[in-house]
């Protein structure tokens, strides 16, 4: 058990700057998406249910969610623009 | 400042935050060795004095109810500021209705969809519904609750759009209900700790019969404040994502017709 | 009474969330007076609860969770004082006047601006009352996230954008801090009750205590905007529509300072009890810096509420200088020096507003000459000036006088001259304003970067000036008056805070529900070396704005006023907009912070 | 030393996205890394409130008195989850938004407001 709690925090610790690090919003979310996971792996692993559920909700499926929403939008204006400048 | 200059910057001042976080930290009880008395407390009474058995939520939604009464209204205002944010402004509308006969096209624009996903979604979706109210009502007895029922509820509209089917996910989150979910469940969750105060007790107060432990219907105001926080935080996240989308959503319905 | 405690802080909340659902087809007028009638309706809760904790502070404890045995407390509880419920008044007063200033504006904001200020006034008083650190965080968080939203409300141009979300980057890491913090308190101590966590700290200060006091005092220090936490600050207020900027200079960033105070007094006092004087010079080199970069960016600024904005920031520095001498005396004139800025300088960002709807233009080479006709602005502009320099009759002569007594009491011989510095340049500054706006005097105001910023009139129509803008900021300027009419002010500040400091009175009350003893009412000294103090701050103001227009006509020995006005060039580039600067900024801050104080506390 | 690694882990955390904030060049990527910054609470929450042969609190299946972990801070991290993503949301309309109006995500491009 206890193997298993270091090993997940180990992971988590190398996960956090690889989020950091991918600088480009796009792959970003997958790996957020995936970090999300990893911690709610981790609250499973120390007894709490109640909040790795709701980290999986959130933070692995709604965060990402809504950057990806966000990074469409974002697009959509931008192509428009881009359209417009052609014109 | 220049890039570098900010980065040196900064990096001189993690050094020292790191001494500093290190010598304090290490004079914190090793991992493990829990002291405090607020949780062997709790432990030991929450099930007897409120008949539930999830000891979190008797947290979440009895002995620290305040707090999460704060904490619904976080996600209330943050709902209220990004529709303040999207709102239609009086020129951009005009702005739209000039661009819509050289539309973009769509179909790249859209999120992904798969056929796969499309026939997967009908069956996942229905589990969804059930799930999620499940883990709305359930709180008071197992892990989960009014949040997380909430979460998993509003993310069924998402799941309904992926699977193509646009008009459906316009008509759910166009509905007044969500709005009324929202603002019930945020003012429902106030209402509920003033009818204490009408029954001469204190704010928030659990006033209701606590039941049988175990039950559905145990732990008083506990399973309704889940209920209430269940109905807010579905509101409050389709709201959310609707507003991202509704400008795709509408120039597609327009492409069907 | 008792029935009343929790009501400022639930009932704006759900009408709020009513509003919300009606807002859309009840009609604008029918959200205006609602609202209006809630504010004023907490006005009156919040009064009655001061006149109830006048002589005996009250705990009210949320859902019946009285302290058990051995002084554990589950439940949370609210633990209002004197100080916290006129702070809590303040916050409703301030809340009303501006939302009658906003009457007439914000025509299309869908009516969602009414439940966003009503949040933000309920966070805010459910801040100043509670007796437990987490729902702390949790108001902490509600009214930034309301603040945040109000802050980005006019969403036509980019600038309110940015404005707000360097607030939100900013005060958010804040926020985490104070997680972190709290965190550390609940391993050490097992308890988030104030009253439990100082008796269970005790007198044991070792390095994790001091992290922790670090990284809450940070983030609280955060919203207070003492140097260098501040930049978010002049950012949101520049851009923030003017009866939001009245809450959030009015009262908001004195809640920084206060919930320093109260954590610092309620938790950690016995435990640092042995180091106060590094803990005070720590405070006071933080305070002073605060008053000169606010008080040199105030004087070089030509956007007028930016302007105000660094004049909060330096009269901030005078906030934390009189909360940080860690005194009984020096608290109390903080909370009246608090209580009157907040009234003097919302009255100001309102008339601010009124120029901005009558005129069309915030800078203030714009506006030059444009104002002559704007005499009842006028009027209420000039007072505000001659408010900031704390001239007499304003209520913030007594908070000079409390602050600056007993700042040379504990040997801090400074701290009266560095009031006359704050009160001679950021009045300067506003004085400059008035003679160049409302009476046309001297050429023409130079501009800067930021006052290139224009902003868009909140309103349609600019021929008058309404009642309803007028009247709220008479009002505050009013009031600001009328804190020194009200006899034995001093000394009741005096006790209560004698009050507010006495940490093992506190936990005995809260958790014992041992009423204590009400402390002697105080001797006020004469208020004759202030009122001479304040004079010559405010001759030395007059000056500065007099020189800095007429700068040509004076010739040389006036020509320092244009570097004042326009040079500072290095101060100016680091306020520079951008997020991940203000970030490095917090970091470096924490970090200096930190080490001084491990160092000077070890 | 060992036994307080995970604290250390919440400060290596906290370090790394307050480096994402300061460093970033995308506004996005700027919110992604402030919700990394905030696992560090949760990290740190964690592992303060956790007991070594603790159960989940939850008192469903097991009778009362068998050793749990400390459910304050779990009732303290379901907050913070809130906080996180209302905040994230948010910023983010923030950002879509200045998108629109000023057509760039740069932070170093996005500075309107300065001196």
């Amino acid at each position: 058990m206890r193997l298993l709690q270091y090993a997940i925090l180990i992971l988590v610790a190398v996960a956090a700057p690889g989020v950091v690090l991918t600088r480009d919003p796009k792959p970003q979310v997958v790996t957020l998406s995936f970090y999300g996971l990893l911690c709610g792996l981790m609250f499973f692993i120390f007894q709490a249910p109640d909040v790795a559920l709701s980290q999986i909700t959130i933070g692995a499926v709604m965060l990402p969610l809504l950057i990806l929403l966000a990074l469409t939008k974002m697009r959509r204006h931008n192509m428009r623009q881009q359209q417009k400048a052609q014109k | 400042m220049s890039s570098r200059a900010r980065t040196t910057l900064f990096l001189v001042a993690a050094a020292g935050l790191a001494v500093i976080l290190v010598l304090g930290l290490i004079d914190l009880p090793p991992m493990g060795d829990y002291r405090g008395p607020y949780g062997y407390v709790v432990t030991q009474v929450a099930v007897y004095e409120r008949h539930a058995t999830d000891v979190v939520n008797a947290i979440n939604y009895d002995y620290r109810a305040f707090d999460t009464l704060g904490e619904e209204f976080i996600l209330f205002a943050s709902v209220v500021g990004v529709l303040l944010l999207f709102r239609p402004s009086p020129n951009q509308q005009g702005e739209q209705e000039q661009q819509k006969g050289g539309d973009l096209e769509d179909d790249e624009e859209s999120l992904p969809v798969s056929d796969a996903l499309r026939v997967s979604t009908q069956v996942i979706m229905g589990v969804m519904i059930v799930f999620g109210v499940y883990i709305a009502t359930h709180g008071q007895l197992t892990p989960g609750g009014g949040f997380q029922g909430g979460v998993i509820l509003a993310s069924t509209p998402i799941l309904i759009y992926l699977a193509g089917d646009v008009r459906a996910f316009e008509k759910i989150t166009s509905s007044p209900l969500v709005k009324l979910a929202e603002c019930g469940g945020a003012g429902g969750y106030g209402v509920i700790g003033i009818i204490a105060l009408l029954a001469g007790t204190h704010f928030l107060t659990n006033y209701l019969p606590l039941g049988t432990t175990g039950d559905l219907f145990s732990s008083g105001t506990i399973a309704v404040i889940s209920v209430v926080v269940g109905l807010e935080v579905t509101g409050g996240f389709v709201q959310l994502t609707q507003v991202y989308l509704r400008e795709i959503v509408e120039s597609q319905l327009k492409r069907e017709e | 009474m008792t029935t009343l405690i929790p009501l400022p802080v639930a009932i704006p909340l759900i009408v709020a969330a009513f509003l919300a659902l009606v807002g859309h087809w009840a009609g604008r007028r029918f959200c205006d007076t609602l609202s209006i009638a809630t504010a004023g309706a907490t006005v009156w809760a919040s009064a009655t609860i001061l006149h109830g904790v006048w002589l005996q502070p009250v705990t009210y404890w949320f859902g019946n969770w009285w302290p058990r045995p051995n002084d554990v407390v589950l439940g949370i509880c609210f633990r209002i004082d004197a100080i916290g419920a006129v702070i809590a008044l303040l916050v409703s007063v301030l809340t009303t006047a501006g939302l009658v200033f906003s009457w007439r504006i914000f025509e299309e904001t869908e009516n969602h601006f009414q439940p966003l200020m009503l949040i933000f006034m309920a966070a805010m008083c459910g801040f100043s009352y509670t007796g437990d650190l987490f729902n702390l965080f949790v108001f902490f968080e509600l009214m930034s996230v309301a603040a945040f939203a109000l802050c980005g409300l006019k969403t036509l141009e980019p600038a309110p954008l940015q404005g707000a979300y360097n607030f939100a980057i900013v005060n958010t890491v804040g926020g985490f801090m104070i997680v972190l913090g709290i965190g550390l308190l609940y391993a050490r101590t097992g308890a988030l009750n104030f009253a439990q966590i100082g008796r269970s700290l005790g007198t044991h200060g070792d390095a994790l205590v001091i992290l922790s006091f670090l990284l809450i005092s940070v983030g609280f220090m955060g919203k207070a905007a003492i140097v260098p936490f501040h930049f978010w600050l002049a950012d949101a207020h520049a851009v923030a529509p003017s009866p939001v900027c009245v809450l959030f200079s009015g009262v908001m960033v004195e809640l920084g300072v206060y919930a320093v105070a109260r954590m610092y007094w309620s938790m950690f006092h016995s435990a640092l009890a042995m180091h106060t004087d590094a803990l005070r010079n720590v405070f006071m080199v933080l305070g002073g810096i605060t008053c000169l970069v606010g008080g040199f960016m105030c004087f070089a600024n030509h956007h007028l509420k930016r302007l105000l904005a660094f004049s909060t920031i330096s009269h901030e520095g005078l906030m934390l200088a009189g909360m940080g001498l860690l005194t009984a005396k020096g608290l109390a004139g903080f909370v009246l020096y608090a209580l009157s800025h907040g009234v003097i300088k919302g009255g100001l960002f309102l008339c601010a507003g009124i120029v901005l709807h009558r005129l069309e233009r915030i800078g203030e080479d714009h506006l030059h000459g444009r104002g002559r006709h704007m005499w009842p602005t006028a009027l209420l502009f000039v007072l505000g000036a001659w408010g900031l320099a704390g001239c007499w009759p304003f209520g913030t002569l007594l908070g000079e006088s409390m602050i600056s007594e007993d700042a040379v009491a504990q040997h801090q011989h400074w701290v009266p001259y560095m009031f006359i510095f704050v009160e001679a340049i950021t009045a300067g500054a506003v004085m400059r304003v008035f003679f160049r706006v409302f009476l046309g005097w001297g050429e023409r105001a130079p501009t800067d970067e930021a006052s290139k910023v224009e902003e868009k009139p909140e309103t349609e129509e600019h021929e008058h000036t309404p009642v309803m803008m007028l009247l709220p900021a008479a009002a505050l300027i009013l009031l600001g008056i009328s804190i020194t009419a009200v006899p034995g002010v001093r000394s009741a500040a005096e006790v209560n805070a004698e009050r507010f400091v006495d940490q093992s009175g506190y936990a005995q009350d809260v958790l014992n529900n041992a009423q204590t003893a009400t402390p002697e009412p105080k001797p006020e000294e004469p208020l004759r070396s202030s009122i001479v103090r304040t004079g010559i701050a405010g001759v030395l103001a007059l000056g500065l704005a007099l020189g800095t227009v007429f700068r040509r006509r004076v010739g040389r020995v006036m020509e320092f006023t244009r570097s004042l006005e326009l040079g500072n060039s290095l101060l100016r580039r680091l306020h520079s907009g951008h997020p991940g600067d203000y970030v490095a900024w917090l970091s470096a801050g924490t970090a200096l912070v930190g080490g001084s104080l491990m160092w000077l506390l070890r | 030393m060992m036994l307080h690694l995970s604290y250390f882990i919440a400060g290596w955390i906290f370090l790394w996205g307050l480096y994402g904030i300061v460093t970033s060049k995308n506004l996005v990527h700027q919110v992604v890394c402030l919700a990394v910054l905030q696992t560090s609470t949760y990290v740190l929450l964690l592992t303060v409130g956790y007991k070594v042969g603790g159960t989940a609190p939850v008192f469903a299946d097991i009778p009362v008195g068998t050793p749990v972990v400390d459910p304050l801070v779990q009732a303290l991290m379901l907050t913070d989850i809130v906080v996180e993503a209302t905040v994230a949301a948010l910023l983010l309309s923030m950002v879509v938004k200045s998108n629109e109006l000023a057509n760039t995500v740069d932070p170093e491009e996005l500075r309107i407001l300065t001196g």
